[in-house]
């Protein structure tokens, strides 16, 4: 039933077999017209009915704003819609009720990791949790064991510092000769380390970790995991791996972690943190054995 | 006042600043990096396709050149985009010495696979996750270098000389605000700015980018004098969710994945709009479908179609297309197992932007652009999948190294009006566009450039007092009225279709949404990181892009690339071979044009059907 | 600087409630490592009666034991003992699987495995406790 | 650099030892326990009964290998744990101390017992 068109344009998609008083365009367009007019109605219903709306609890903190000076939680009554996420339930809250409402977010697709939250109890990203999946109210609170700057809004530096300790970039020093030409790795090797190279630096991982909660010098789950990707990478010689071990060693490195497994369930990426971490222990354990 | 001095001063930490800033820093330069986003959380990190370099045997650098002259409907200029083509083998061996986890073949080399559009499997990949990979690779570069980063500072405006041309200014430094204590700084540059702010895609309501793509070096270049360039040209992805504009890769339709209307058509065919390729057309083509879809009344919610993949089978989904299912579950609550997809078209990439060389210098003295923010011109009216990442490394890479040797020298491609540039003279703008009343407080009106005593400081001053007046005003219109006014009227007149009447309705609205903006104002008091008023900045920068973007749909009377007009269905080459530039003079958007660059180093591209 | 308000550790303790499997798995062997180091230095400070004994009384020794072996009470504590250690060490060659990256994604299965066998072991074990000799 | 090489890091050693010292009570614990509880009754033992177990040099040296093991085990277990929660500097020297002096008492201790159980007497 495909008519041939040279060029597709709104005008032009009617169906040729069709009734003649009305054109299947005019009689779409009438359907529209209703289904529009009855969503409306609904929609004005189910608003009124209350129950299509989920209350946010959100901790508000502002150092400089008088009433805000004392932590609290405050409730925001988002109007529901098929599919949201408790980010857009933030970004409605804010620009509907409170523009001073304050949390970082920029992508909206769980790539830049800025919105790691503790909602419900959970280090969650806020961009990739759906509200139909939580129990109402939903509490929303900046990431636990991180000095909060404001609303929901952390000081990440600590987590930034961890995260460069681990020394976090190639150091190989031996390309091959040629011009354009690359270092070999095998497709086994990347496929080792593909996990580890996925990690957005959210800090769900280090908050979830009561480890570093009590340990502030301990590297915490995703600087280990930054360490474990080069360490493994056999792009790196043998004597980086070693110095890499080194780091790992020392006494707020891998020891520290409890097997805890927190997070590894918290991590939005799915990376396997506390697999990686006790590798990288074996590993430490087996490169001292070598030399005894 | 704290001014902190460097040499190179490169805005924005995506991947063309990051790329820019290890370019300077290999030059021997001091270089520092300002961005409103700590760099890992730059919107790169979402490209997901990959990275076009003739890298192999049988594939050279002119095919690339060639194919992506011919993607761009030929509206790319040679001489930027045979520089491309020329420096990318370069930048991903580079990017791989530094780390990058690309895809690997069984004997170990880097692994390119088939892309839409080019004549050669030349696209590298990291999975599908190239950008953030990309991203990562060079971040680490930077902390490797020790290369420091202003990060959560955003920077407002451009220090530049007040001359009357233009291309007699010369930008200083810029203007930044440290979200985390409110204070207004100045960096002050000794070599060259570098911006590398990425593109506008919150122009738009609709858009697979990043909540922080307000096109602030575009918005900010523009007001200090440099031409934007080819800004009608805006790409739209056709599969992206409707509730978040979050991507569904194309993968899903290279599976064998079918879109379908409420009425259960397969009318990609069914309604004739690509009997050959279907669902598999290019993005433009698909795009204009679906919309042609709902607008007639058969989309789904009146908003969007179907996208369903259930056919291929639970094993080959999760086999191959596992992340889609993940993207779908988590950004829209859908079973893309069980049950099809919603999808619509969104923007996805600006293929216009700040007027710039093919080292990525624009006409200012000291200013550089690169990345998406950037127009050297080699995406033209389209841009063809795997060419926006070798864009940002490679210009990146020349704007970062020329910023730090003051090189202006040996470019090919000329900045500023020339001999050969024509004004517009009969554009039908149904309102004065530009800025409403200079008297009524600046906030909308000013010109960026600073008139008297040390620029950086003035500029650092005016800066200061426009914050402090949007922080003060007690009673005014909030920030986010305005901005979704004016995505909405962009994504309503000025999408994949676009007629005169629309058109002009945008720049009314516009003009609307700039009055209103006289009377914005922040309603957080606090200087404690206070995103209300970074938010009501960025609104301004998009105000004017989109008017530029509104001003040159307006303008350009052809069908070409990813510019459809409905009262002009083909592409016109007698007429329309040059680029539109719009620059702002004295408070008003002037718009004028330049030629195409055809000519190559070994050949003139000569203009073919763009047919696939 | 603007200063920041630092929610401290408090939080935390309201929070049991949202703890997973891995954290109760991990404050159990805690809690059980504690009360066994403190039975050890219990059980050689009963035991020392046998210096006693061996300097020539070895009814200090027999008494001490058996006497508490006839309260009703130590057999009872005997038996969370019993639970306390069964407990400590089937988590314990749970983490010793997990150190030795053996079946990590079942850890949490192996946990609730690990609770429910120390109860299995205690309730079989009650008639040897309690049977014979109690007063 | 090299001479670390040759040295294993503390924290690993005692990472490794904390993990066999585990796996030998996992074995000896059920020896002891089965012994104690199974083979003999608890609540029958006597003096005369130990004193003969103890005699036999293999049994005597396997108990003090068994305290020997449970005491670092315990030791380091809680050493590890006050180190988790945070203890820093002056503290955590005291902690470190003041254990390693624990496990030495308790050692010392319990040797003695299984001394006198076996009959060698040092007074």
């Amino acid at each position: 039933m495909s008519t041939e068109q040279d060029e597709p344009t709104a005008e032009t998609t009617t169906d040729a077999d069709e009734a003649p008083a009305q054109t299947p365009g005019d009689r779409r367009r009438e359907e529209k017209q209703a289904r529009m007019q009855v969503t409306e109605r609904e929609r004005a219903e189910a608003a009124a009915a209350a129950d299509e709306t989920v209350q946010l609890k959100v901790f508000r903190f502002d150092p400089e704003v008088p009433e805000k000076e004392e932590p609290r939680f405050d409730d925001f009554h988002v109007p529901y819609v098929q599919g949201m996420t408790v980010l857009d339930a933030l970004i409605y809250a804010r620009d509907e009720f409170d523009s001073s409402l304050t949390f970082r977010h920029s992508c909206r697709q769980a790539v830049c990791g800025s919105d790691a939250l503790f909602i419900n109890g959970s280090q969650r990203l806020a961009c990739k949790t759906q509200l139909s999946a939580l129990d109402a109210p939903v509490r929303v609170e900046p990431l636990p064991h991180q000095d909060v700057v404001k609303d929901l809004v952390v000081d990440m530096e600590h987590f930034y510092d961890q995260m460069e300790a681990v020394e976090p970039y190639m150091q190989s020093e031996e390309f091959p000769e040629g011009e354009l030409e690359e270092q070999r790795q095998s497709p086994e090797n990347r496929e080792k380390i593909k996990m580890s190279t996925r990690c957005i630096w959210c800090g769900a991982c280090m908050s979830s970790c009561n480890i570093a909660a009590g340990d502030n010098e301990y590297l915490g789950p995703a600087a280990i995991n930054k360490a474990y990707r080069f360490a493994m990478d056999e792009r790196e010689e043998d004597d980086i791996k070693e110095h890499r071990m080194r780091i790992m060693e020392q006494e707020h490195g891998v020891w520290r972690c409890q097997t805890q497994f927190s997070c590894t369930e918290v991590c939005p990426k799915d990376i396997p943190l506390t697999e990686h971490i006790q590798e990288l222990k074996r590993e430490a354990v087996k490169s001292n054995l070598k030399f005894w | 006042m704290t001014v902190h001095e460097h040499d190179v001063i490169v805005v924005g930490a995506g991947g063309a600043g990051l790329r820019a800033a290890i370019a300077a820093h290999e030059e021997g330069a001091d270089v520092a990096m300002v961005s409103k986003l700590h760099p890992v959380r730059s919107h790169t990190g979402a490209a997901e396709g990959g990275i076009n370099a003739a890298l192999r045997e049988g594939d050279d650098w002119e095919l690339h050149a060639y194919d992506t002259m011919k993607g761009s409907d030929y509206l790319g200029d040679a001489a930027a985009v045979e520089t491309l083509a020329q420096d990318a083998p370069q930048e991903v061996i580079d990017l791989e010495h530094w780390g990058m986890p690309f895809s690997r073949e069984e004997d170990g080399t880097v692994s390119q696979r088939p892309f839409g559009g080019l004549s050669f499997a030349r696209t590298t990949y990291a999975g599908a996750e190239t950008g953030h990979h990309m991203l990562h690779t060079m971040y680490e570069q930077v902390v490797k270098r020790g290369i420091q980063v202003y990060d959560e500072w955003y920077v407002t405006r451009l220090a530049t000389t007040d001359h009357d041309e233009p291309a007699d200014r010369e930008c200083t430094g810029v203007v930044g605000y440290e979200l985390r204590t409110g204070e207004v700084a100045g960096f002050k540059a000794r070599n060259g700015v570098v911006l590398a702010t990425g593109g506008p895609g919150q122009a738009f309501d609709h858009t697979t980018n990043a909540v922080s793509c307000t096109g602030d070096g575009q918005a900010m270049a523009y007001r200090a004098g440099v031409p934007l360039e080819d800004m009608e040209f805006v790409q739209f992805h056709p599969t992206t969710l409707p509730s978040t504009g979050v991507l569904i890769s194309e993968g899903v339709r290279g599976e064998g994945g079918i879109l379908y209307n409420s009425e259960g058509e397969r009318f990609m065919f069914e309604h004739g709009y690509a009997n050959n390729e279907g669902e598999l057309a290019s993005r433009d083509v698909v795009s204009r479908a679906e919309l042609t879809e709902v607008n007639a009344g058969r989309g789904v919610e009146d908003e969007y179609v179907y996208l369903d993949m259930r056919h291929l089978g639970e094993e080959r989904i999760s086999d191959r297309l596992e992340n889609i299912v993940h993207l779908a579950e988590d950004f829209e609550g859908v079973n893309a197992y069980e049950e099809p997809m919603p999808v619509k078209p969104g923007q996805h990439y600006e293929m216009g932007g700040i007027e710039t060389n093919e080292n990525g210098a624009t006409l200012i003295d000291g200013l550089y652009a690169a990345g998406e923010c950037a127009c050297a011109s080699v995406h033209g009216a389209n841009r063809l999948g795997g060419n926006a990442l070798p864009e940002l490394l490679v210009f990146g890479a020349r704007a970062g190294r020329h910023a730090a040797a003051s090189d202006r020298a040996d470019a090919k491609l000329e900045t500023g009006r020339t001999d050969e540039s024509e004004p517009e003279e009969n554009l039908d703008a149904p309102v004065e566009p530009g800025a409403v009343d200079a008297a009524g407080g600046d906030t909308a009106a000013d010109g960026g450039a600073v008139a008297s005593g040390d620029v950086l400081e003035g500029a650092v001053a005016q800066e200061r007092q426009r914050i402090e007046g949007m922080l003060e005003r007690d009673d005014g219109v909030n920030h986010a009225d305005i901005r979704a006014e004016v995505q909405q009227t962009m994504t309503e007149n000025v999408n994949v279709f676009r007629e005169k009447e629309g058109i002009k309705k945008a720049l009314r609205d516009i003009r609307e949404a700039r009055k209103r903006y006289q009377e914005v104002a922040v309603s957080d008091p606090s200087r404690t990181y206070n995103t209300d008023l970074i938010h009501t900045i960025e609104t301004r920068n998009i105000i004017d892009v989109a008017e530029t973007i509104a001003l040159g749909a307006l303008a350009r009377t052809e069908f070409r690339g990813a510019h459809w007009r409905a009262e002009h269905q083909e592409r016109k080459d007698d007429e329309w071979l040059k680029h539109t530039l719009v620059s702002w003079e004295e408070g008003r958007p002037d718009l004028w044009y330049k030629p195409v660059d055809l000519q190559g180093e070994n050949k003139v591209y000569e203009p073919k059907e763009r047919s696939y | 600087m603007s200063q920041s308000y630092d929610r401290g550790l408090i939080e935390d303790f309201g929070r049991w409630r949202e703890f997973s499997a891995g954290m109760w798995a991990w404050i159990l062997h805690k809690f059980t490592g504690w009360v066994l180091i403190g039975y050890l230095f219990m059980h050689i400070a009963v035991l020392s009666t046998a210096i006693d004994a061996a300097s020539g009384d070895p009814a200090t020794y027999t008494d001490t034991i058996q006497g508490l072996e006839s309260l009703l009470v130590v057999r009872v504590l005997e038996i969370g003992l019993l639970a306390t250690a069964v407990f400590h060490i089937l988590n314990g060659v749970r983490l010793l699987m997990v150190d030795l990256g053996v079946g990590l994604e079942a850890q949490d299965k192996s946990f609730y495995a690990s609770l429910v066998v120390t109860g299995g072991i205690v309730v079989a074990s009650v008639p040897t406790f309690l049977g014979g000799g109690v007063v | 650099m090299a001479e670390r090489y040759s040295s294993f890091e503390p924290n690993g050693a005692t990472w490794l030892l904390q993990r066999i010292t585990a796996a030998l009570l996992v074995v000896l614990l059920a020896f002891h326990f089965f012994q104690l509880h199974f083979l003999n009754h608890a609540y029958e033992v006597t003096f005369a009964d130990t004193q003969a177990r103890m005699e036999d040099p293999a049994y005597f040296a396997t108990m003090v290998l068994f305290l020997v093991a449970a005491a670092f085990h315990g030791l380091n277990g809680i050493y590890n744990a006050l180190v988790n929660q945070g203890i820093e500097g002056t503290r955590k020297t005291i902690a470190k101390y003041g254990l390693t002096l624990a496990g030495i008492v308790l050692v010392a201790q319990g040797i003695r017992v299984a001394m006198a159980m076996a009959g060698v007497t040092i007074s």
